[in-house]
């Protein structure tokens, strides 16, 4: 990548809890919270105390939540690593495995294989206007930067949030919502795709939203998460709104099984999503085949 | 004119009105050829049918569907089409088929048989078919083969050369064979005692390397990219490299494959280490013939025996318990 | 122990929902002495079962397979084991193929009311598999094993 | 190529193979080529088995170091009787390899291992996360790799940096001559299985020497543009009616993948019953629609045409670009001579490479 670019990930410090990469690490649930009728969120605990306090970070990294006897998927680690009480994971209910964790409980054990993949470029970040832009369970890889740069606030400039999804039901980190919208120093804009009874906030679809919250992209970064056909259009409005494919990121999503390059699935071309990524640029992703 | 510049005249008729014909072209090596996907006159050129056109196209017709599609068939792979008509899997007139008289397909395996000593299959540089000999350049020479030694089993005892659900048919028609037993092809096997079959497979499948292509190779496993091989709910087998998956997923192959194979045999040549797994659908087509006598993809218009019944089964005795 | 006074074989029936599984309830209300080695599982009709069942159960280690359904004529849905009875057939010959000895799988009719039959069915089907002895395994990869160890 | 050192040159005979063998099997598992049905596979050898050496072998040898299906570990969810499931949890590392030694496999095969070094050593993390299961076997693998008398139609060991009389990646080097069978160590490892035979004369060595040469006169000629085929399968990667002309015949069930020793793919699945269970990985392949489809049904590779494009750019475009140009393929053409459809790897590059000079 060339010098201009606004943000470009790095490739990750992997720190393997064990000297065998596929060996998950045991932790245990401390909390589980309903997000919404499909996702739920666990907050977990290395089971080795050791481990815990080793274990370190980087806001945009995933992990792999075994389920014992279903499988593994890959989630992103979506507390930030400026808190490190518990290592946080939100869930949607789709397949055998994510399905096996919504019956997990406070006290129940899964697996963990964590850090894994690269991370936000939040140091090439700094200094600059931040504009996160997430749709539905794409919140979560948002979540982990947007408190990281919250609790590192006088590195950022300005800080907008815009977050959607499809109803109110549907919107996950609920209890945080409140306060992310009370803090002046984040701008925090709420939408939903169709009018609903006591909806305070705005309605309308996250791409015509953001347009009308017309960002500068002077000296600023968005960053977006979201599901596929979201991503396309937000995409198409920032671009409109003058950003540079450099001042784009994104983090992608791909059927995963080793999360440390070698089993072959998650590839591009010649990029491999769980160690060059999930964290891309926009400019990256042009520069790769067209395969998403 | 030659047979096949007839069927080339065919095939370039029916390139008027439909897309795409798919019949064989020259292969990677003298003694394969492989499916041809002819969708101008360029592709026409390459066409070639005959001994070596072993690949059943109708294995395609599915991933088709609505698109008027022609076929050049032999015999056997016109019962293919005739099963998935008879089960209303493709529609009979989105098909435009062009038959012609097949005298038989090359085992690639029993060439390697008839060669053992002298070199590989995969070093013949060179085939030409001489009435019905084949003569093969080998790295010590000539060798010259009878036609009959080395065509695939299902050809000895075929008695439906013709493809006579064509819709074109281009030659003369062949004498079916009616003089052979249908299936003696299993005679072997049925001498072994119980322990001898179940050693049997214990040894040929631990061979398997679950790749699958004798699912993919059959014309008949509509299932495609759906497969309950392939799915963890139900969760029928392990991905374990043991006998016991790799035998139940031959049965999950089989029983499917009940009262619906029509003993084209691809499954079989498909696997890459040999493994005789149409033995396991020829017993299966033995007994519904018996039972029911029924014969897969012969008669579009009659219902395959496992899709309907008889209040009183005349040939299904109830054992009293 | 069952009551033929050998070491209990695992035998496993698949029981209609409509007669058959009722027709072993009746046999229990009645208090007819069965052998035990019948592990049962209730399946809405015997049109149900596919015969992967069965042979996924000859294969895992089953010593023998009862199926029972309502007696021709008698569905519940009208014509569930007329499809039933071609397929069981079929399965039943196709067996010796693969070295299983077909006395090791049986399908037969009971319904509900008929306790004494099914007593008569579980008690001659079992003394046959009795008669048979365990089935012998199919090998299965080695790192399975402990999936095996937990099932015996 | 090999250095012709007499001291590393062994002599075997015909009659004093199965001694040979005998010992080489007596401090290993040693794997030998052997004729089952209609295919020559590599298993287990034991004292009176046949090698077979006439015909090549059906697959190669990449299940000794890289099984089909193995156990990474165990787990047991039974910690705490009063709790089951809930409060315990103990994992088991599957047990350590044992050595293995493989007589006669190609010298293609031996170079597929090279493809696999780099990635299974954890490349992709810039060598931390290493695959151990993997790495442990190769390491006690000896690989005794065989010069080829001959080429078949489907070989192109020479257009991808190979050679039928390759040492490369090979312990030890065996090539039969009049009488038996000369061998030659590569390695230390190869050198120590070695030891025990006797030295081949100078006129054997001369006959190893003429018959390796022999070899490498009759291997195909590569074609001069094999460089250009990385920016070729690229520049096609949109174009979706090459990939369809390609594929169409292509029944995608993977047996290339299986039988390849390139292809280094695979799964990772749970098997439990009750509170037991192991976690244990087995071959895949990226000709199956389920390799990449997401659980949301969204699958990048949803076509066949997609999902051969991704095996033909992994060979010969993604991988060289991460990997100095090297491709990950080694000519055996298994692929193509075990095809059912009979797609040939070697039609697709060359025409990438031609249809890439039009556009």
């Amino acid at each position: 990548m060339s010098e201009q670019s606004g943000a470009t990930p790095q490739r990750p410090a992997f720190t393997p809890g064990l000297s065998n990469p596929y060996l998950p690490m045991p932790a245990k649930v401390i909390e589980v919270i309903t997000e919404t009728p499909t996702i739920k969120t666990f907050r977990v605990v290395l089971q080795d105390e050791k481990l815990m306090k080793e274990f370190s970070f980087e806001p945009g990294q995933v992990g792999q939540l075994s389920m014992f006897g279903s499988g593994e998927s890959t989630f992103v680690i979506n507390s930030p690593p400026t808190r490190m009480e518990y290592l946080q994971f939100s869930v949607m209910r789709a397949g055998e495995n994510t399905t096996a964790l919504h019956s997990l409980e406070a006290g129940d054990i899964v697996g963990v294989r964590a850090p894994l993949g690269n991370y936000f470029p939040y140091d090439s970040m700094k200094g600059k206007d931040i504009v996160f832009i997430g749709g539905g369970i794409g919140m979560a890889p948002l979540r982990t930067l947007l408190l990281f740069m919250l609790d590192n606030r006088k590195d950022y400039g300005k800080i907008s949030l815009l977050y959607g999804a499809r109803s109110p039901q549907d919107m996950a980190f609920g209890a945080e919502l409140p306060d992310w919208i009370a803090r002046p120093d984040l701008d925090c804009v709420l939408t939903i795709d169709r009018e609903a009874e006591g909806w305070p906030h705005r309605v309308g679809l996250i791409p015509n939203v953001l347009l009308e919250m017309n960002p500068s992209p002077k000296n600023c970064i968005a960053i977006t998460c979201g599901p596929p056909i979201m991503i396309k259009f937000t995409l198409q409005a920032l671009e409109k709104l003058k950003f540079s494919p450099e001042q784009i990121v994104t983090t992608l999503e791909k059927r995963m099984k080793c999360g440390i390059g070698i089993c072959g699935r998650c590839n591009i071309g010649d990029k491999y999503v769980c160690v060059d990524g999930p964290v891309f640029t926009l400019a990256q992703l042009k520069e790769m085949p067209n395969e998403l | 004119m030659s047979i096949q510049d007839d069927i080339k005249a065919a095939i370039a008729k029916a390139l008027q009105d439909i897309p795409c014909v798919i019949g064989w072209g020259a292969g990677p090596e003298p003694l394969r050829a492989t499916p041809l996907f002819m969708r101008n006159a360029a592709d026409v050129e390459n066409f070639t049918a005959g001994f070596l056109a072993v690949n059943n196209p109708a294995l395609y017709l599915p991933s088709c569907k609505g698109v008027k599609t022609a076929l050049v068939v032999k015999g056997c792979d016109a019962r293919s089409v005739g099963q998935l008509v008879a089960e209303n899997l493709v529609k009979r007139d989105e098909l435009y088929l062009i038959g012609y008289p097949c005298s038989g397909v090359i085992d690639v395996d029993k060439v390697a048989a008839r060669l053992e000593g002298k070199c590989e299959p995969g070093e013949v540089t060179r085939l030409r078919e001489e009435n019905e000999d084949v003569i093969l350049d080998t790295p010590g020479g000539e060798v010259r083969l009878a036609k009959k030694d080395i065509a695939a089993d299902k050809c000895a005892r075929c008695r439906y050369p013709n493809a006579e659900s064509a819709d074109v048919f281009i030659g003369e028609k062949r004498a079916p064979v009616v003089d052979q037993d249908e299936y003696a092809d299993l005679a072997d096997f049925e001498k072994l005692s119980l322990e001898e079959r179940k050693a049997f497979w214990e040894k040929e499948l631990s061979r398997c390397i679950r790749c699958y292509a004798c699912r993919n190779a059959c014309p008949l496993c509509v299932c495609r990219d759906h497969c309950v091989a392939s799915s963890r709910e139900p969760h029928w087998l392990t991905q374990a490299d043991g006998v016991r998956d790799k035998l139940f997923f031959q049965l999950i192959h089989a029983t499917h494959l009940a009262g619906r194979c029509t003993g084209c045999g691809e499954c079989e040549r498909a696997c890459p280490v040999g493994i005789p797994v149409l033995t396991l659908k020829r017993a299966f087509s033995r007994q519904v013939e018996d039972m029911f006598g029924y014969m897969a993809g012969i008669d579009v218009n009659t219902t395959p025996p496992l899709l309907t019944f008889r209040l009183e089964e005349p040939e299904i005795k109830e054992r009293e318990w | 122990m069952s009551v033929l006074n050998t070491k209990e074989l695992r035998i496993i029936g698949f029981l209609c929902n409509w007669c058959s599984y009722g027709g072993a309830d009746t046999a229990g209300v009645g208090r007819f002495t069965q052998p035990t080695d019948l592990r049962v599982v209730r399946v809405p009709c015997s049109g149900r079962i596919n015969p992967l069942f069965i042979l996924k159960s000859l294969l895992g280690g089953a010593d023998g397979v009862l199926v029972s359904g309502c007696h021709p004529r008698d569905c519940h849905y009208a014509e569930g084991n007329f499809y039933a009875r071609r397929r069981l057939e079929l399965l039943k010959g196709f067996l010796p193929v693969l070295g299983i000895d077909p006395r090791r799988f049986e399908y037969t009719w009971v319904s509900a009311s008929e306790g004494q039959r099914w007593q008569h069915v579980v008690e001659a089907f079992t003394a046959q598999i009795h008669g048979l002895g365990p089935a012998r395994g199919w090998p299965e990869a080695p790192e399975l094993e402990i999936l095996n160890a937990v099932a015996r | 190529m090999v250095m012709n050192t007499d001291t590393a040159q062994k002599f075997v005979s015909f009659e004093a193979l199965p001694a040979f063998l005998a010992k080489l099997a007596a401090g290993a598992t040693l794997y030998a080529p052997r004729r089952e049905n209609k295919a020559v596979v590599y298993r287990p050898w034991q004292a009176g088995d046949k090698v077979e050496l006439s015909l090549r072998p059906t697959e190669s040898c990449k299940h000794v170091v890289f099984p089909r299906s193995e156990e990474l570990f165990s787990f047991d969810m039974g910690g705490d009787p009063e709790k089951p499931g809930k409060a315990g949890l103990t994992l088991q590392e599957a047990s350590e390899p044992g050595p293995a030694v493989v007589f006669a496999a190609l010298s293609c095969d031996a170079r597929g291992f090279l493809a696999f070094d780099p990635v299974y050593d954890g490349c992709g993390t810039g060598g931390k996360a290493k695959d151990t299961y993997y790495l442990k076997r190769r390491e006690k693998t000896t690989l005794i790799v065989r010069t080829c008398k001959s080429s078949l139609n489907t070989c192109f060991c020479t257009w991808v940096g190979g050679s039928p009389a390759s040492s490369e990646g090979a312990d030890a080097l065996l090539t039969e001559i009049n009488g038996g069978y000369l061998l030659e160590a590569v390695t230390d490892k190869g050198a120590s299985l070695l030891a025990s035979l006797p030295a081949a004369s100078d006129e054997q060595s001369a006959a190893s020497r003429a018959a390796r040469e022999q070899a490498v006169q009759s291997a195909p000629q590569p074609p001069q543009d094999m460089i250009k085929a990385p920016a070729a399968l690229g520049a096609l990667f949109d174009s979706a009616a090459f990939w369809e002309k390609q594929s169409a015949h292509c029944i995608y069930c993977g047996a290339c993948t299986y039988l390849c020793p390139t292809c280094y793919c695979f799964n990772i699945t749970d098997e439990s019953n009750g509170l037991k269970g192991l976690r244990m990985r087995s071959w895949d392949n990226c000709m199956s629609p389920l390799f990449t489809l997401e659980t949301s049904g969204h699958n990048p590779r949803q076509e066949k045409a997609n999902r051969l494009k991704n095996r033909v750019g992994h060979k010969f475009s993604y991988y060289p670009k991460i990997h100095s140009g090297r491709f990950s393929c080694c000519g055996c053409g298994r692929c193509i001579k075990s095809c059912p459809s009979s797609v040939d790897i070697r039609k697709i590059v060359l025409d990438a490479i031609k249809e890439a000079a039009n556009v």
